[in-house]
């Protein structure tokens, strides 16, 4: 058991107990490929799980393989230093369009942001097919309706967006205090009556002046 | 043409010395396009000539008329709203409750400013460790579900697209209609309300047309079912009509107490 | 690095090597869906596989983790002993039949609404056994009888249901026009799309009419 780095444990009987749950700790995260909660891991290990996961992820820091912590979750991944040797061929930000990756980043600063919001920072129409296809990969959800006219619905990234992008938390998103602090991140339409753009109704799809 | 917009890289244009390069693939619409020919001027985009930018624009959509390059509807939308932008920052400031040529150019500033922000944004995202791609999950999770509530792996995106399908049945699946080669009126009428709806000032007729690729036929159907929709929309008080002479150009603009209803 | 036992090593760049090659082979095993065999993992990580793989092996023994050879490959396993304590409550996960997915969407949106609708709107019958796997799993509840002759029995969804797909009400659910303009519902056909603002499909690429 050298090596668990086991602290200010004296009985012999409680370091064994705590040595047992940090290695079902070790298994349960093991086992599983997506990120496990840790109301899920206390249900198994007991309430001193933050404390238990603060002491694997110290022993696994300088590892091939780490624990992380993403959006809500804990999970085992590959250290990300070893990328170079890991990397796979197909690279899925190649295969996705520009247009997916924009709004992509979009959605993920400005959220909850709805559809027209999205067009209006981009000043064009979205085309169908990205928000599908970033709902596809499990990146993006449906998020609450605005209570503005038109009652839009708005759009947010989930956990597993977290994850994938190996973030903490939207917090750490690159720059993005620097964004928020420069005035980037007002999703209001300003080029008043302009494309899709359209001022008088931000919120809603582009309005068809027919109906 | 102007409405393949999935290729990669954002072609620019030349130097607006040289004459212009019509290459619009990889541009996703006027905004973007905006701001390449920003990035052009190699300075902040805080610091960025919006006069210079518009004319720079301005001269790419008349050389694109000139070659008859179909422009999409935002490109023109753009062009008329650079054109107007030009005139009130050009001309003495005038007493009625517009916004200024300033706020107006401080607005696109902006605009282009948080576009690029975005996209740097996105540069920076997608350069992190990719899970799948540079850092890797268990590749053999092992058959244990420790989650009690997800017994059946159902997702909301599962759900939803359950429903597309189904809906998408009941809606009599993929019909193919042969195009039809003649610019119908009601076209028009729907084509120009868009558009007027956008439109800050007098407008020129013509230049709501789209492009001549469709062969002739289908440009002079355009010609008259556009005509034919300004009377119709003039009739029904949606729109105003000016022409200073016969044969003179026809100017449109939207009507401006309808505007207001 | 203090996790790895280096022996007989003196030199610090070869320790630094060698725990390199360890990180990296701790992560090929990790990651990979399969058995590595030693010919292929010599070939990532060179001629020595065999003490590294000695090494490994003897620092995840005592772990909830280990390293273990079967057959011609190595892998990481869950330890043995904590099997049962695994599977304590193991639940088999399952897909969902296309059908009761189905069932439970159109639940969704058109709710309350009895058996006999559902049938009609899906435009089959619903086998007993669908509506008895929702209710199961606790996504749907009988709701109250309609007003109508025969007094049929309603279904709604429950407050499971909305916890799972993670909505926080049903007026979050995406409209039709939503789903639409997401992607998950090919439209309608546009019969002259002309121009991208044309009618009420403002979110598709302008369609070159021309061709």
């Amino acid at each position: 058991m050298t090596g668990f780095m086991i602290k200010e444990v004296t009985d012999a009987g409680e370091a064994e107990a705590r040595i047992g749950k940090l290695r079902l700790l070790e298994a349960l995260l093991f086992a599983s490929a997506e990120p496990l909660d840790e109301e899920t891991l206390a249900s198994r290990v007991g309430p001193e799980v933050a404390a238990l996961l603060d002491e694997l992820r110290a022993h696994y820091e300088p590892r091939g393989v780490n624990l992380v912590r993403t959006g809500a979750g804990w999970s085992f991944r590959t250290a990300t230093d070893l990328a170079p040797l890991l990397r796979q061929e197909e690279e899925v930000s190649r295969k996705l369009s520009r247009a997916a990756i924009e709004t992509l980043a979009i959605l993920a600063y400005h959220q909850p942001v709805t559809r027209a919001e999205i067009e209006a920072i981009r000043g064009v129409a979205t085309s169908k097919g990205t928000l599908d296809i970033l709902m596809e990969h499990g990146w993006i959800r449906p998020g609450r309706r605005r209570e503005t006219p038109g009652r839009p619905l708005t759009w947010v990234t989930t956990d597993h967006f977290l994850d994938h992008f190996g973030l903490e938390s939207l917090r750490d998103l690159p720059s993005v205090e620097d964004l928020r602090a420069a005035g980037l991140l007002d999703s209001r339409p300003v080029l008043l009556g302009l494309g899709p753009m359209a001022g008088e109704a931000p919120d809603e799809p582009p309005p068809s002046e027919e109906e | 043409m102007a409405t393949d917009r999935k290729t990669e890289d954002a072609a620019p244009l030349a130097a607006a010395s040289e004459p212009l390069m019509l290459v619009l693939d990889g541009f996703e619409g006027p905004l973007d396009m905006l701001l390449a020919l920003g990035r052009e001027q190699k300075v902040d985009l805080t610091r960025i000539s919006i006069l210079q930018l518009a004319d720079q624009y301005l001269a790419f959509v008349t050389e694109a008329r000139k070659v008859r390059l179909e422009l999409a509807a935002d490109y023109l939308v753009m062009a008329a709203w650079l054109a107007y932008l030009k005139s009130r920052l050009l001309l003495p400031a005038q007493e009625d409750d517009e916004p200024s040529g300033e706020d107006m150019a401080a607005a696109l500033a902006f605009q282009l400013q948080r576009l690029e922000a975005m996209k740097e944004a996105a540069a920076k995202l997608f350069a992190r460790p990719l899970l799948g791609q540079d850092v890797f999950a268990r590749g053999a999770p092992e058959d244990i579900n420790i989650r009690r509530k997800s017994v059946y792996e159902v997702t909301l995106y599962d759900l939803l697209r359950a429903y597309g399908d189904h809906r998408k049945r009941q809606e009599g699946g993929v019909l193919h209609i042969a195009p039809i080669r003649l610019y119908s009126m009601e076209d028009a009428v729907r084509r120009l309300s868009d558009l007027l709806g956008r439109m800050p000032d007098w407008t020129v007729l013509s230049s709501f047309l789209p492009g001549e690729e469709g062969g002739p036929l289908l440009t002079r159907s355009a010609m008259a079912a556009h005509f034919a929709a300004t009377l119709e929309l003039a009739k029904a008080g949606r729109v105003e009509l000016r022409q200073d002479g016969a044969f003179a150009p026809l100017y449109v603009r939207r009507a401006q107490r309808a505007a207001d209803e």
